[in-house]
């Protein structure tokens, strides 16, 4: 194992992908001459030039929707979005034309697509560029989110996801670049819709994702010191849900909440927390609670923009509440 | 060109026609659901233009796309198993009529999101010139698409990589109730090509052979120059827009007008003039196409509904 | 009272509206001289001229952008979107810029505008044609999203939508627009923002809206012959969510389904489920189940599509598995 | 043109210039967040556009925002307590750096989405069309922003429905790391209005005077013939996209070469040859300049967070 950042853990992944087969292309708003907006993909354009590292006009339709024709195809194109704020740009390419037609033709091709798009607030960009809307891209049938939480993960995931046949939409954190973790030394991939217990415990659980793991790992530091022990489980991937560690958590645990850094409303806490009450409602001995952020657009000052987004304060508090 | 080659764009044309005839009937009869939006009165345009393709060329256009599937060399049985919802259809009875699609015959499918399909066919373009090949992508598309940004974004994205894309928009006057001219700062839609420097030319859609001779040079240039062209066609479409268009936008003289143009008719003619065959020669195809289109209904009647497995197959290949 | 379709209802909102004030337009692809594709606004065109009824270009994203601009410059335009499926060709003006300018810019004008957008499934027109998405609009704070379920409620909340200075989606269903029912004779209007008992009911709470609300109906009559009366909350608004009248309900009955058209996952049902848990956790007597579309596309061919869209059949079978 | 005009012209850009400056260094402080777009070496475009406006004329632009506001005569308090995030700002706060605005003066905002506020403009000029009253809206963007599908709904709007806006392409050569050539089909963004009918023209926008005289010439026409007219502007900015870009993309002496066409510098000479003041007569503008800058500095550091209940206010009026 060697410890590496999140933004090397994506980097190696593309890199490697882009090294075993030469179908694989990037192509994106910056990705190249620039760098990657996030570095992601520096040096890329140096190693491998302008046919396979593509400069896109600003022009989210084009983007994607070439993207899936090139798919459609055969090529494997991967496809950036500057941010996922900029997915809206193109929703229909994402929710419609990527997720249906295949569908909608009975399956005469494959549409092995990846869009890759950074999300999440917490740095002052204001209501339209600090979203993390992950729960609108989920609600739909035909394509797959993912939506990693450690470097190890990004890079198995992320290669995994490369060589799948079918769409996925793959999201990332715009604050979580520089956070280290392990990765395994050689080739290795994670299967797409696998949740993973993150952290054993017994008192309660906590299912979260991406951003919120980063911000549950601190908050069961801080339990534990308490003497609570928080079982953290990672969704990882978002559609389909992987219910089964949750569920097999949750019937030891019986209390949980569901960490997740967009709206609350509508999120993917109530879908998470349904599910529970749905298949293990004898388990049930308090609320399942949700933290997430508020139900405001993001503003630009500091102090409020941090009051809106959650908190380990508020992760911690939302677990002594279930333990009541 | 050759008698046979002549006398085949007849049949197609005739094809279509009837065809759409008895699928106008079918749906009547409330056999046929969803949205339905007939080719007739266009059928020279699809017609010419995929003649001038060679096979390893891609076809994609809207949903009006009965006439460009069966131009592709889909059956008409398959068209019309479709249009009934059969999975023996073109795509297994989940597309319908908007969603024709034989990719084994580069035929791309009929897209209903106006406009959407054309960042796709820039895609395809994209995909062959990764792979190293020359192909050429004609994209169909109607006038009123031409006002989303989905023609823009996908036309500059052409030009601006030098993708072999042949954009080929049939301008039958109206997007639905909408006059061109009430909904685009231009009425000559190859004007819209000047913004973006790409080549361009007009040609009336209601001749098949200026359409494929037009469609032929069009696709030479893509292919040789590596840049893409915009052709506009004029036409017109002689039914609604779809079934149950109430009409209310265009007279009834001005449909009259542009009906005595008909496609079929004029390339009936011209076939007589160039003595391409008699008049018993096209009563044949007539009775040719009808027996097909019989053999089409009864083909698609006998076929099964699909599976209700099939509701959660094909979602993903994996 | 008199009892009107839904079309009537609609048709007469929007003709009171703009005969109150001059300041009310509509725009939209064939609002004007084709008479609406769902010929809401037939005889519009004639009555009140091309200035006021404006046919557009087919651009999604200038006909809500340009409805935003002129809403902040003191019009009052009621954009219609040919069916909400397109809502995701101009999906940025709706989500960001429709419901984050104001906030933004820290609440310098007033932003009145109204979207009204038909969406729904059951008449074939194949996956990108056939969705009922609510859900992702109501996840974004900064726009409210109402969707009535009767005339009366459509034409009160619509006329209350127009006079209301603030953005709000209104979204319609395409198959219900020859549903009859009664009217109040002359003006009246209806808050946004307060779900409505729609049947009285004492064993079991149905919580839906819109389509669900016509199939609710329907099982609570085959249900009230099984001898279960079932006790109907029609949400009218999906953001903000009204829950009073869903909790008083559920304290009562203690057993709950929640009926949608929509896909189950991140649906209306997981948050309303969500609430109740949160909010009436000791309430509960059996997990809330959810009726809703099947994770699929929907398909063209009818059968398939039935079998994909919830039936009354699957709501009494919900109902009774709660009541088991 | 008077010379007060001139020297305010003047005393405008270097403001722009020096507030910029200063922002850049309470950036790199981190004593302001999010992103920010300087317009150091496009003053002139800003400058000489809204001079040439009525008061009752709207303006609206991208994220790179602050010269049109202060322009727009939004105090550079007003501009800089935004920077700082605090209540006093143009946006209270709330819309930091990209998102100023101040509609009473005509100011409406910074917009951050590329392109995203064409269409938004085209519906001011709408609304103004609706009421009847003949204003004009000037709505600027990059060349970037050419690009994508926004420009052309809207710009196709406007034509058809004959709507008075004057959109200004601020052509600074990139679109962040990408040169117009690499991303556009054409480099003459002016050239783009042809695909519209849309009358255009193009200016030097490093000189102040010709690209007021543009400008005005252009209002002109749009309030009278109550057409829209594309003005492109030929610009550079002298920093990097945004704080913080690597300027991997171009040559330091590209930005070289540009700089010596400074914007303040060109219109500093002009004013010297044409004695409209003297270089004790510009020092002065720059010495009221720098206390102006200091004072907007104070102000922003002395005023007050917004409140946390403003967190949940201004989402709706009611
Ligand atoms: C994005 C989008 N907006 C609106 C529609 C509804 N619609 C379907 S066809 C059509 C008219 C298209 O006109 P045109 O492109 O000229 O093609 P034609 O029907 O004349 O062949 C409209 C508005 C749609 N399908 N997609
Ligand atoms: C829809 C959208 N896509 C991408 C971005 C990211 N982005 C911000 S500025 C910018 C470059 C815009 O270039 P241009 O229009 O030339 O303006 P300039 O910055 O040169 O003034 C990009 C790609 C965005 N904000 N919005
Ligand atoms: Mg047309
Ligand atoms: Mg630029």
């Amino acid at each position: 194992m060697s410890k590496i950042t999140m933004r090397e853990a994506i980097s190696q992944a593309l890199m490697e992908e882009m090294d075993r087969d030469a179908a694989v292309f990037i192509m994106g708003e910056e990705v190249g001459v620039w760098g990657g907006t996030y570095a992601v993909t520096k040096g890329f354009y140096d190693k491998y030039g302008p046919a396979r590292i593509k400069d896109t006009p600003i022009a989210e339709n084009a983007i994607i929707g070439a993207a899936i024709g090139a798919a459609m195809v055969g090529q494997r194109p991967v496809a950036e979005l500057m941010t996922i704020n900029f997915a809206f740009s193109a929703m229909d390419y994402i929710v419609n034309q990527a997720a249906k037609l295949r569908y909608m033709f009975g399956g005469q091709f494959t549409l092995p697509l990846v869009i890759r798009a950074v999300g999440g607030g917490g740095r002052q960009l204001g209501a339209t560029h600090s979203q993390t809307p992950d729960a609108i891209f989920a609600h739909f049938p035909g394509r797959r989110v993912v939506s990693p939480g450690t470097p190890e993960d990004a890079k198995g995931l992320l290669k995994t996801a490369i060589r799948s046949d079918d769409p996925i939409l793959f999201i990332e954190h715009a604050t979580m670049y520089q956070v280290r973790g392990e990765v395994p030394e050689g080739e290795y991939v994670i299967p797409i819709g696998k949740s993973k217990i993150q952290r054993a415990g017994r008192d309660l659980t906590i299912i979260t994702y991406c951003k919120g793991l980063e911000l549950s790992f601190k908050a069961a530091e801080e339990l534990s010191k308490e003497g609570i022990e928080a079982e953290i489980v990672d969704l990882r991937t978002l559609r389909p849900l992987d219910m089964e560690p949750v569920l097999s958590s949750f019937m030891k645990t019986n209390r949980a909440i569901v960490v997740e850094e967009g709206w609350k409303s509508f999120g993917i806490g109530s879908e998470v927390a349904s599910r529970i009450y749905e298949q293990a409602f004898d388990f049930v001995d308090a609320p399942i609670l949700r933290v997430a952020q508020k139900e405001v657009p993001l503003p630009y000052n500091r102090t409020l923009e941090q009051a809106a987004l959650p908190q380990v304060a508020d992760i911690t508090a939302a677990a002594r509440e279930v333990l009541k | 060109m050759k008698k046979e080659v002549l006398l085949d764009l007849y049949y197609q044309m005739v094809l279509i026609r009837r065809v759409e005839e008895r699928g106008a009937e079918l749906y009547q009869q409330g056999r046929i659901g969803g949205f339905m939006h007939l080719y007739i009165g266009q059928e020279a345009v699809s017609t010419g233009l995929i003649a001038a393709r060679e096979p390893r060329d891609r076809v994609i256009t809207a949903y009006r796309d009965h006439g460009v599937a069966t131009n592709c060399g889909i059956s008409a049985k398959e068209v019309m198993a479709e249009l009934l919802g059969k999975v023996t259809g073109t795509s297994k009875g989940k597309g319908g009529s908007m969603h024709m699609a034989d990719t084994s015959k580069n035929m791309w499918g009929g897209h209903a999101i106006v406009g959407g399909h054309l960042p796709i066919a820039s895609g395809f373009a994209l995909g062959d010139q990764y792979a190293g090949n020359d192909n050429v992508t004609l994209c169909m598309f109607g006038d009123g698409a031409t006002n989303i940004g989905y023609f823009h974004e996908a036309l500059n994205l052409a030009k601006t990589w030098n993708l072999r894309v042949l954009w080929i928009c049939e301008n039958n006057q109206y997007g639905m109730g909408t006059a061109v001219e009430r909904a685009s700062a231009v009425t000559e839609i190859r004007q819209k090509a000047e913004g973006y420097g790409m080549k361009n030319g007009q040609v009336d859609g209601m001749d098949v052979m200026k359409v494929y001779s037009a469609a032929r040079e069009a696709i030479d240039f893509v292919r040789k120059t590596s840049q893409p062209y915009l052709l506009e066609a004029d036409t017109y479409r002689f039914r609604g827009h779809s079934m149950g268009d109430p009409e209310r936008y265009r007279k009834a003289e001005e449909v009259k007008q542009w009906q005595e143009n008909d496609p079929i008719g004029i390339f009936n003619k011209y076939l007589l003039d160039k003595k391409a065959t008699t008049r018993k020669g096209l009563d044949e195809i007539e009775a040719r196409v009808e027996i097909e289109v019989n053999q089409a209904v009864e083909f698609a009647e006998a076929s099964p509904e699909p599976a209700l497995e099939e509701l959660f197959k094909d979602i993903y290949a994996e």
